[in-house]
């Protein structure tokens, strides 16, 4: 089941490009919107199929693959990763929908972006180290090209800083994944890549993956890989760059999936596998165990503030990208109930909501050529209905009540006072701020008297809300009933090691 | 085993030579025709060598009197140098620089190109390494200086020849030292000597580590490790582009058995009291990161493929520093898969400048257009260089990687790691260039059915071995044999 | 000090290797520097009969000076066309070129002179005439190799060498 | 007429090689610091031979043989680069042949 | 009457109607008569809430307990924390429900006539529905996460109506400000809740393990952690109440609809500050009720004689809710929870009504404006005064005023507008507190009394202080209420063009004046509210004679306090607070009232004379008086430079921070003018932006440029001739050899 889901698109990818000849756009994009309908398909099966009440992964498969290592081709998926895998399998076709008006080298386009969320469901899928850094690196080709190639003006500054950015990242984490995997074992006494095998090893007094040190040492190994993908400061300046030139549908996935991509892999790995080592950086003692917090604050402020200073629009929402994930660090931060709950809800929440919001600028960017949003002005009388829509991802990205976003940013701030309080409240300057530069925004662009140069603007069509409703929905209900997401993944989080 | 015994075990060398032989005299027979008969000649020659050593088989002999040594270690080399010989044919009949007047002399060349790697794969004796590295380099020379009318060729002949002569006369030198100390050339005797001399203290320590040090001299300029890198990219710039793709792979192959047979079982026993490791792990560390640093402002692909096989040496050496079998069957590893990912790359090198006539970045421009497998086949090339998985490279990489952190070498890998994303960036150079940019010329390429077959054989085992490298795990094992005692 | 006239004679072939060395490395004149070659080379052959070695000290006068030095004087008149026979020195490549060649000379110097295995050597008894032995060795004992794979080498030289040259008949 | 006397006269020539290696300006002499370079390595085989090794085993001899082959082989083709060299350049400057370099 | 489907039909029915909306507006058309869904929406909530106060009347004993009746469930079940959500049914919030449903009915009425012909009729109605459900969802909450929710969603919707007019900057601008102002308070309730959240691990309010129940075992040694907690939530409550310093969004946010500005900045959303602090009653603190009563009683002052010398007509409306609002911030502080509820209660009519009123003076003015030519819509458009900045006489003419509210347009409208002329003085005089005839009196009196009172029996010097406060706040709200009546309908017309055309209200905006004129009589009277409201216990606060805490008492409070407030009451006899609930057998109690009411009526009689003088038989010239006074009446006009601190701060920094950083940009200065903290946020982003771009970037460009220059270096040593190679090769050997030796 698992399989099939990962490597639909990837054959997919293979009828794409063969199957297909150039000419036939139309079919191209016909094809690959059926093919990611597959996975969704598929992620939705599971999501409602998925036992909830038990721990542990469930779906498993599991064989040999590389025997001189031990590396075993193990997927699976817990209640945390059942809820990425949606969202992704759930961008899919949303994206495709949103590409629909690229008319450069659209068979390729289509490929790798097939590729790409092969890689993507597989990293979320992944049960077995190294099978989960393959997969992680994978995104990073078709990536590279999808921004470099269809990308905005500077798309090869952009694309080759978030290539070399990612890589950077990675090796690092190479590193500490190869150390945990040498230390899982002996000459003697078999290692391992499982990644449930060595949680349980890390778990071990007395055996070597326990030992703090090496653990602390190994935790930011893999949280330097992981940083720079969510991002967090410093390792952020690629976002900004990237999200901005590439192309629509690719900053929705940056922003939706990508991004999760780090912050995933911190509780996969840095939070469940190396507990000693996040609490050396999470405990609030010494002189390094704020520091997770701290870095959540610094992302939550600082993203938000770099947001407000923005004229140009996607980099606002880019921005306010790292405002959040900032939401999401703090919450890790805490390690009890309702951070961790607060950072992943805020994970799903804020693919969600930036998907939506990156669909927005595109939107208007396809309509108007640019985005830079003292340039507009009074649209909100021209186009009610993508106002409408603006306003509803706007207010539910700063956090409003009755909207996804809020009960994430909420949670995570609630766990996290426990025990960073200064920290905690320092941060809720984001909130403040959040709200400061949507609103200015939404001022800027759909207030005020009408830019006469827009006077014949159109309304946004169907295809395009076709692509933001299921989105807008997923807001509103889990906004209004966050539990649908929470008891998926309840018992994964009971799992972890948190500290009450 | 004495002199005639050994030849029955002897017999793909001499294949080797009697079809070099052969070619010269067809050359001479069908110098107006053209063809490439010498080189189909050359081929068939070297598939019989590779066919009668197989069918010898690998099992540890010691032949001529110690002064070579039949073994699977042996014998893993000379089936990759085969192979990049090999290709370099394929190229050389594909390649429009090279002169088909000269063709017949060119490929008995690179037989005996071949035939001198061979020995230095599994040579045991000083001399005999001598000897050996001396025929490759020879060999080599003339093969760099190949193209008429090149100054550029001319140049690399002459730079290649002075910097090999210093070297050789450099490493003999040193082994004349260590013939001095020990009285004998036979490296297994060497090593007992040197154990024996080091826990009697009958030593001068420096005396071995200068000796030794020279020697590495001239093992060191055929892998182009720091500080003997020098000439490799001015070479590899001005050679033959075959030749080029030939030095790079199969020259630094033979240079790493040689490497690897005398450290593992020559001057094993002297590290007692010095650091051969650390030593090894900073000239390493220097090698890649010099070479990568240099390539990145390279406008010659050619040039900037130099400066990027040097730092590949950097990493297999790498696997060298540990003197552990981990750290050898990641070379043995790393050695077959760059390989293919290495010649492939010049392949399209081969192919572009053939056809756009450019070595530069700048001729690669909008190539995904013009000609799309061939640009997906570099980008595949590049990024397996470069070490992302689910290639080849990456599995290279890892092993490696995983053989350093092992032996608790920390920095080194962080070092090897950091650079792998600075090579990242150069080869991306080359990838933005083909994918990213336009060129004023669109009109798409063609090339030859048996070009695309040629590239794909390259292209598939960079794909696949990314995927499951298992076997590899397991031949670099078997290689491995008797060598680590 | 009492020298006997064997010695003396050692001493003066040593000087000799030396002093012609020197020149060749110092001496402005490209052709001198050529036919100092040529006195080191003579001396060192001498060296080689005190070692008892005179098939070695043949094959030196025979090789070096007869094929070699007279390659070196070709080399020296077919390009001597444009270019002045002066040698320019350059003074950084001078420096750092005597610095290094001397550090090696003073770490030589050090292994000489420490190595165990050199010191106070008893010097073997006169040996025989070499020729044959050497014969024996590289036409049935192990160095039977080598020997085949030096002749390949000097094949390969020989035809290198004239492809290289040739081009230059094709040129014209 | 110990071994250490061949020994210096052979490290001195050695020394010197180098030195003419790098730094004289023309291709030839060059190849002269090569030479002296050779007969220095082939000096020190005879001296061990002699010295060192058992009186019945001149095997260090053998091997210098070898060098004298080799280093005549080697020149030859030197020789042939130098002249192409000259040939391109019309010097054979080390110094003016650097068109591939950075 | 059950409860739970009562209040799920009372939430349900303004939902629908707007997500009937929503739902529609997706496929780009609107339902014409969304007025009439909103409307009968609105009066089916009515209803409900009637029914529901059956319950309240037929079991007064039950309801009149705060927490009388929860029903919650799990919301979100994380494991061994959960949040719950539910409806909390008590005579509070049955009256609160009351109050919602009336005022939002007839304003949904009077919209129906007031907004008639607006190109976005529709949605206006689908946001008064919006608006209606968070109102009403806020009340229904049982634990302070339901609260905050609908604290948030109240506060969208004002933006949202506030801006509905947002073709012109100044809605636009006001939206923004109301949200941002609001959203600083909310802030500190968020962190509030932490902090009660993290000592008592929930939200919830009410029940064994609410926070009411938790915190009343909390010891002297966490007064103070109680204390800050308390004024944190109350921060929320200044935001939104308007209380000073975060008052200034109020008055802008005038420029939204009348009918908007009746319901939501008037009668209810701003309420809702006080009707969160009422609720959070139990866990005040004297600390912070002191805290939240002197800040009620500044604000009380304050804003009333800022209201003195405004022209326009809804801004004096605007303050004077504010200053009321501080009434009702001070009545809660003071400690009686009754009095502050029941002033919510009044003035939500009579404030309702006043707004209506003049919203029916300016559509008359606007009807008549249109009749002349004009475009108002265009005139109006800078409405913000402040945001000029002129603070000299010349300013004081009708720059910035939309004509159609200035009052010193109009006069002698009682001929005109009969009905709404007879409605709003029935208003004015209830606000100003004519004794017995007029809620507001009762209401006023109870504030009045009960912070005498605590004086008196206290004998507190702060008390005092906030009684004069309080007191000389009436005077000044009869006099300014006073002013808006003589100024409007009184004396001749003084702009003819306007006033020929200005006609009365048609009757679907008359009937709501009239009802609402009907509820400022005392129908809603004392006794009635103080049968049903029972002031809960408040276990932290204690007399300051009981100077010597006892804590075995307090605890033995804590037990009984919570379950029965009767018991609660006879155990601690002494705390007047109880007192007021009960009855008025208290002497000190009596004392108060009877120094308050003889007091009043001179508070009436003063404040109306004064304006009568002033404005009716202009005896005194204002602006005499104000050229007399010129210093204060700058001041005043100037609204104590509220705006102008905020902003002057702002332009100081930001022009500091941008001369640091070179970047200085006279679009900064035009930014400045634009709005209140965004800009300073907006200076700290381009320093945060820049150092971005120049530092964390550039800092990573610089590891690349080095990189890059090292290869370039590295480069250079391939110098391409050959002796140099060889130097490096034979240094090279020499080099290892050397420092090989040098190190092993």
């Amino acid at each position: 089941m698992l399989s099939l889901m990962i490597f639909i698109p990837l054959l997919g990818m293979l009828v794409v490009l063969f199957a297909i000849r150039r000419e036939q756009e139309e079919l191209a994009k016909r094809v690959t919107f059926i093919i990611t309908l597959i996975p969704l398909l598929i992620a939705v099966f599971l999501f409602v199929d998925y036992d909830r009440s038990a721990p542990g992964h469930q779906y498993e498969e599991d064989m040999m693959w590389i025997e001189a290592f031990n590396i075993r081709y193990h997927v699976g998926i817990d209640g945390l990763s059942v809820t990425l895998v949606l969202l992704t399998a759930l961008l899919g076709p949303i994206c495709v929908l949103a590409s629909w008006k690229i008319d450069k080298g659209i068979k390729a386009y289509l490929a790798l972006f097939l590729l790409l969320e092969t890689g993507m469901i597989g990293f979320f899928c992944a049960l077995d180290m190294f099978l989960f850094y393959v997969f992680f690196e994978l995104t990073l080709l078709p990536m590279y090209f999808l921004i470099g190639i269809w990308g905005g003006p500077r798309r090869e500054y952009a694309a080759i800083k978030f290539f070399l950015y990612t890589l950077f990242g990675s090796v690092l984490m190479l590193i500490a994944m190869i150390a945990v995997y040498l230390k899982s074992g002996t000459d003697d006494v078999a290692r391992t890549f499982d990644i449930p095998t060595l949680i349980e090893l890390a778990k071990t007094p007395g055996h070597a993956l326990a030992d703090p040190t090496f653990q602390i040492w190994a935790f930011l190994g893999f949280f330097i890989g992981f940083a720079v993908k969510v991002p967090i400061f410093p390792f952020h300046t690629w976002l900004p760059d990237a999200h901005v030139e590439a192309p629509t549908a690719i900053s929705v996935i940056l922003a939706g999936i990508l991004l999760k991509m780090g912050t995933y892999g911190l509780v996969r790995v840095n939070f469940a596998m190396l507990p000693e080592g996040m609490d050396f950086f999470c405990n609030g003692e010494g002189r390094w165990g704020n520091s997770l917090a701290i870095l959540g604050f610094i992302n939550i402020v600082y993203g938000s503030l770099c947001a407000l200073a923005q004229t140009d629009f996607k980099k606002l929402v880019a921005y306010s990208s790292i405002g959040h994930m900032g939401f999401v660090l703090i919450g890790l931060a805490a390690r009890n109930e309702s951070g961790l709950t607060g950072a992943i809800l805020q994970m799903f929440n804020h693919g969600v909501i930036s998907a939506m919001l990156f669909l927005l600028v595109g939107v208007v960017y396809d309509r108007a050529h640019h985005r830079e949003i003292n340039g507009f002005g009074g649209l909100g009388s021209k186009m009610p209905i993508y106002t409408g829509i603006t306003t509803l991802a706007f207010m539910a990205s700063l956090g409003l009540p009755g909207l996804s976003g809020f009960v994430g940013e909420a949670l995570s701030l609630l766990g996290a006072y426990s025990k960073f309080k200064v920290l905690t409240i320092l941060s809720t300057a984001g909130i403040v701020v959040g709200a400061a530069y949507f609103l200015w925004t939404l001022q800027r662009v759909f207030l005020g008297e009408l830019n006469p140069k827009y006077e014949a603007i159109t309304e946004i069509n169907g295809r395009e809300i076709a692509t933001l409703v299921p989105l807008g929905i997923l807001t509103i209900v889990l906004g209004i009933w966050p539990s649908i997401a929470i008891d998926m993944f309840r018992e994964a989080v009971s799992l972890l090691p948190l500290v009450q | 085993m004495t002199n005639i015994a050994s030849i029955p075990y002897f017999i793909p060398e001499i294949v080797l030579v009697v079809f070099a032989v052969v070619i010269i005299l067809y050359d001479l027979g069908s110098k107006k025709t053209g063809g490439n008969g010498a080189a189909y000649l050359g081929l068939i020659g070297l598939v019989i060598a590779v066919i009668t050593a197989l069918v010898i088989g690998s099992e540890d002999r010691s032949l001529f009197l110690g002064m070579v040594r039949l073994d699977s270690f042996a014998m893993f080399f000379k089936i990759i140098i085969s192979v990049a010989t090999a290709a370099t044919i394929l190229f050389s009949v594909r390649s429009s620089e090279l002169d088909p007047e000269t063709k017949g002399e060119y490929y008995a060349l690179l037989l005996a190109v071949t035939l001198g790697m061979y020995l230095m794969a599994s040579s045991t004796h000083l001399l005999m390494i001598y000897l050996s590295l001396e025929t490759v380099s020879l060999t080599s020379y003339i093969l760099a200086g190949f193209l008429t009318h090149s100054p550029r060729s001319s140049e690399a002949a002459f730079k290649y020849i002075t910097f090999g002569a210093i070297s050789s006369g450099t490493m003999l030198f040193g082994i004349s030292l260590l013939f001095g100390m020990t009285g004998t050339g036979d490296i297994m005797l060497i090593s007992s000597k040197l154990g024996e001399m080091f826990s009697q203290g009958n030593v001068y320590p420096l005396a071995v580590l200068l000796s030794i040090t020279f020697i590495l001299a001239g093992v060191g300029y055929k892998i182009a490790s720091v500080p003997f890198h020098m000439w490799s990219p001015d070479v590899y710039e001005g050679a033959p582009i075959p030749i080029t793709a030939f030095l790079s792979v199969a020259s630094k192959a033979a240079g790493f058995a040689l490497f690897l047979r005398l450290f593992y079982s020559g001057f094993k026993s002297a590290d007692a009291s010095i650091d051969w490791s650390m030593m090894l792990a900073v000239v390493s560390a220097l090698t890649m990161t010099v070479g990568n640093l240099a390539a990145l402002p390279q406008q010659n692909v050619k040039r900037l493929l130099a400066y990027s096989s040097i730092s590949h040496g950097g990493f297999l050496l790498m696997g060298g520093v540990l003197l552990t079998s981990e750290g050898l069957q990641a070379i043995l590893i790393y050695l077959i898969i760059y390989l293919f990912m290495n010649l492939g790359a010049f392949f399209v090198v081969i192919l572009i400048a053939n056809e756009v006539g450019s070595e530069t970045i700048d001729g690669y421009r909008g190539l995904v257009s013009r000609a799309p497998l061939i640009a997906v086949s570099m980008a595949i090339f590049l990024f397996s260089l470069t070490g992302l998985p689910p290639l080849a490279g990456f599995a290279g990489k890892w092993i490696l990687f995983a053989a350093v952190i092992k032996e608790q070498l920390y920095w080194l890998a962080v070092i090897g790691l950091l650079n792998s994303v600075v090579a990242l960036y150069y080869y991306v150079r080359i990838v933005k260039a083909m994918f990213l940019e336009s060129s004023d010329d669109t009109e798409s390429l063609s090339f030859s059915p048996g070009s695309l077959v040629l590239l794909l054989i390259f292209v598939v085992p960079t794909l696949l071995l990314g995927i499951y490298w298992n076997p590899l795990y397991e031949l670099s094992r078997a290689s491995l044999g008797k060598l680590m005692g | 000090m009492e020298l006997n006239p064997q010695e003396l004679v050692f001493y003066l072939f040593a000087l000799l290797t030396i002093a012609s060395a020197v020149v060749v490395v110092t001496i402005k004149n490209i052709v001198y520097a050529a036919f100092s070659l040529m006195v080191t080379l003579f001396s060192v052959a001498g060296l080689y009969v005190f070692l008892q070695a005179d098939f070695l000290a043949a094959t030196q006068v025979i090789v070096y000076v007869g094929g070699i030095l007279v390659l070196i004087l070709f080399g020296v008149m077919m390009t001597s066309g444009s270019l002045d026979l002066k040698l320019k020195l350059e003074r950084g490549q001078l420096f750092w070129g005597g610095v290094v060649s001397l550090t090696i000379f003073g770490l030589l110097l050090s292994v000489i002179t420490n190595t165990p295995q050199w010191e106070n050597v008893d010097i073997g008894a006169s040996q025989e005439p070499t020729t044959r032995k050497i014969g024996e060795m590289i036409m049935k004992e192990e160095y039977l190799l080598p020997f085949e794979i030096a002749s390949i080498l000097l094949l390969v030289a020989l035809i290198g060498a004239a492809l290289i040259s040739r081009k230059e008949v094709r040129d014209e | 007429m110990s071994l250490q006397s061949y020994l210096v006269i052979s490290i001195i020539l050695f020394s010197l090689g180098i030195f003419c290696v790098l730094t004289r300006r023309n291709a030839i002499s060059i190849l002269m610091g090569i030479e002296l370079i050779l007969n220095s390595c082939n000096l020190n085989f005879a001296a061990f031979s002699r010295y060192v090794t058992p009186p019945d085993d001149i095997s260090g001899q053998i091997i210098a043989l070898f060098g004298i082959v080799l280093a005549a082989a080697e020149a030859a083709v030197f020789l042939a680069i130098i002249l192409a060299i000259y040939r391109e350049f019309s010097t054979i400057s080390p110094d003016e042949t650097d068109t591939l370099k950075g | 009457m059950p409860v739970v489907p009562l209040i799920s039909i009372i939430l349900v029915a303004p939902l629908a109607a707007f997500a009937f909306f929503g739902l529609l507006s997706l496929t780009g058309r609107n339902y014409a008569r969304q007025d009439l869904v909103s409307t009968a929406a609105m009066l089916v909530a009515f209803v409900c809430a009637v029914l529901l106060f059956t319950n309240v009347v037929a079991d007064p004993d039950k309801y009149s307990h705060d927490g009388a009746e929860i029903h919650s469930l799990t919301w979100l079940p994380l494991g061994s924390v959960n949040f719950s959500m539910g409806f909390l049914f008590d005579s509070v919030t049955s009256v609160m429900l009351l109050v919602v449903t009336i005022v939002s009915s007839l304003v949904h009425i009077f919209s129906i006539g007031y907004m008639h012909g607006d190109p976005r009729y529709p949605r206006f109605f689908a946001f008064l529905s919006l608006f209606s459900f968070s109102m009403l969802f806020l009340v229904v909450s049982d634990n302070l996460l339901g609260i905050y929710i609908g604290w948030e969603l109240v506060g969208v919707c004002s933006y949202l109506l506030i801006g509905f007019w947002f073709e012109q900057d100044a809605p636009a601008n006001a939206c923004k400000k109301a949200f941002m102002t609001t959203r600083v308070g909310d802030v500190g309730m968020f962190i509030g809740m932490m902090m009660l959240f993290t000592k008592f691990r929930t939200l919830s309010l009410y029940g064994t393990d609410g926070i009411f129940a938790l915190a009343s075992n909390l010891t002297t040694a966490d007064m103070t952690w109680l204390s800050i907690a308390g004024v944190l939530i109350f921060c929320g409550a200044v935001g939104k109440s308007a209380q000073i310093p975060l008052h200034t969004w109020l008055p802008d946010a005038m420029e939204g609809p009348t009918p908007v500005s009746a319901l939501i900045h008037a009668a209810t959303m701003v309420a809702a500050g006080v009707y969160l602090t009422a609720r959070m009653f139990p866990i005040l603190t004297a600390d912070s009720s002191l805290f939240i009563a002197y800040v009620g009683a500044i604000t009380a002052l304050v804003a009333a004689t800022i209201a003195i010398v405004r022209f326009d007509i809804k801004r004096v409306l605007a303050y004077s809710t504010i200053s009321q609002l501080g009434y009702m911030m001070l009545a809660i502080g003071a400690g009686s929870y009754v009095a502050g509820l029941f002033h919510l209660t009044t003035h939500a009519f009579f404030k309702a009504l006043l707004f209506l009123g003049s919203g029916s003076v300016i559509h008359a003015f606007h009807a008549a404006h249109h009749a002349h030519d004009h475009d108002h819509e265009h005139d109006h458009a800078h409405g913000d005064d402040h945001a000029h900045g002129d603070n000299h006489a010349a300013s004081f003419d009708s720059f910035g005023i939309d004509p159609a509210q200035d009052m010193r347009h109009m006069g002698g409208l009682r001929h005109k507008m009969p009905i709404t002329f007879v409605t709003m003085l029935i208003a004015t005089l209830s606000i100003a507190g004519v004794p017995y005839i007029f809620s507001g009196f009762w209401s006023k009196d109870a504030v009045l009394v009960e912070v005498l009172y605590r004086a008196i029996s206290w004998n507190s010097v702060h008390h005092y202080i906030l009684f004069s406060m309080a007191a000389l706040a009436a005077v000044i709200t009869a006099f300014y209420m006073f002013r808006l009546i003589f100024m409007t309908f009184t004396g001749e017309p003084r702009n003819q063009e306007m006033h020929d055309g200005a006609h009365e209200s048609p009757w679907k905006m008359a009937i709501p004046l009239i009802i609402l004129a009907v509820l400022s009589f005392p129908i809603v009277n004392k006794w009635s509210f103080e049968k049903y409201v029972k002031q809960p216990a408040q276990p932290h606060v204690h007399a300051p004679k009981h100077a010597t805490y006892d804590a075995s008492q307090d605890v033995l409070h804590a037990q009984l306090g919570l379950s029965d407030a009767h018991a609660a009451e006879d155990a601690h006899s002494e705390d007047a607070h109880h007192d007021a609930a009960a009855g008025h057998h208290n002497p000190d109690h009596d004392k108060a009232h009877n120094i308050v009411v003889p007091l009043s009526f001179v508070i009436v009689i003063v404040g109306i004379g004064l304006s009568a003088l002033f404005y009716y038989w202009r005896k005194i010239s204002a602006d005499a008086v104000a050229a007399r006074l010129r210093p204060i009446y700058t001041l005043l006009w100037n609204k104590y430079y509220f705006d102008e601190l905020y902003d002057g701060v702002l332009v100081a920094l930001t022009v500091a921070g941008s001369k640091v950083l070179g970047l200085f940009d006279l679009r900064f200065i035009d930014g400045i003018v634009n709005g209140v903290g965004v800009v300073v946020q907006a200076g700290c982003a381009r320093v945060s932006g820049w150092f971005d771009n120049t530092f964390v970037d550039g800092l990573v460009n610089l590891v690349a440029r080095i990189t890059w220059s090292i290869g370039g270096r590295v480069r250079r040593v391939q110098t391409g001739m050959i002796q140099n190679y060889l130097l490096a090769v034979v240094g090279g050997v020499v080099l290892l050899i050397l420092i090989f030796r040098a190190l092993f």
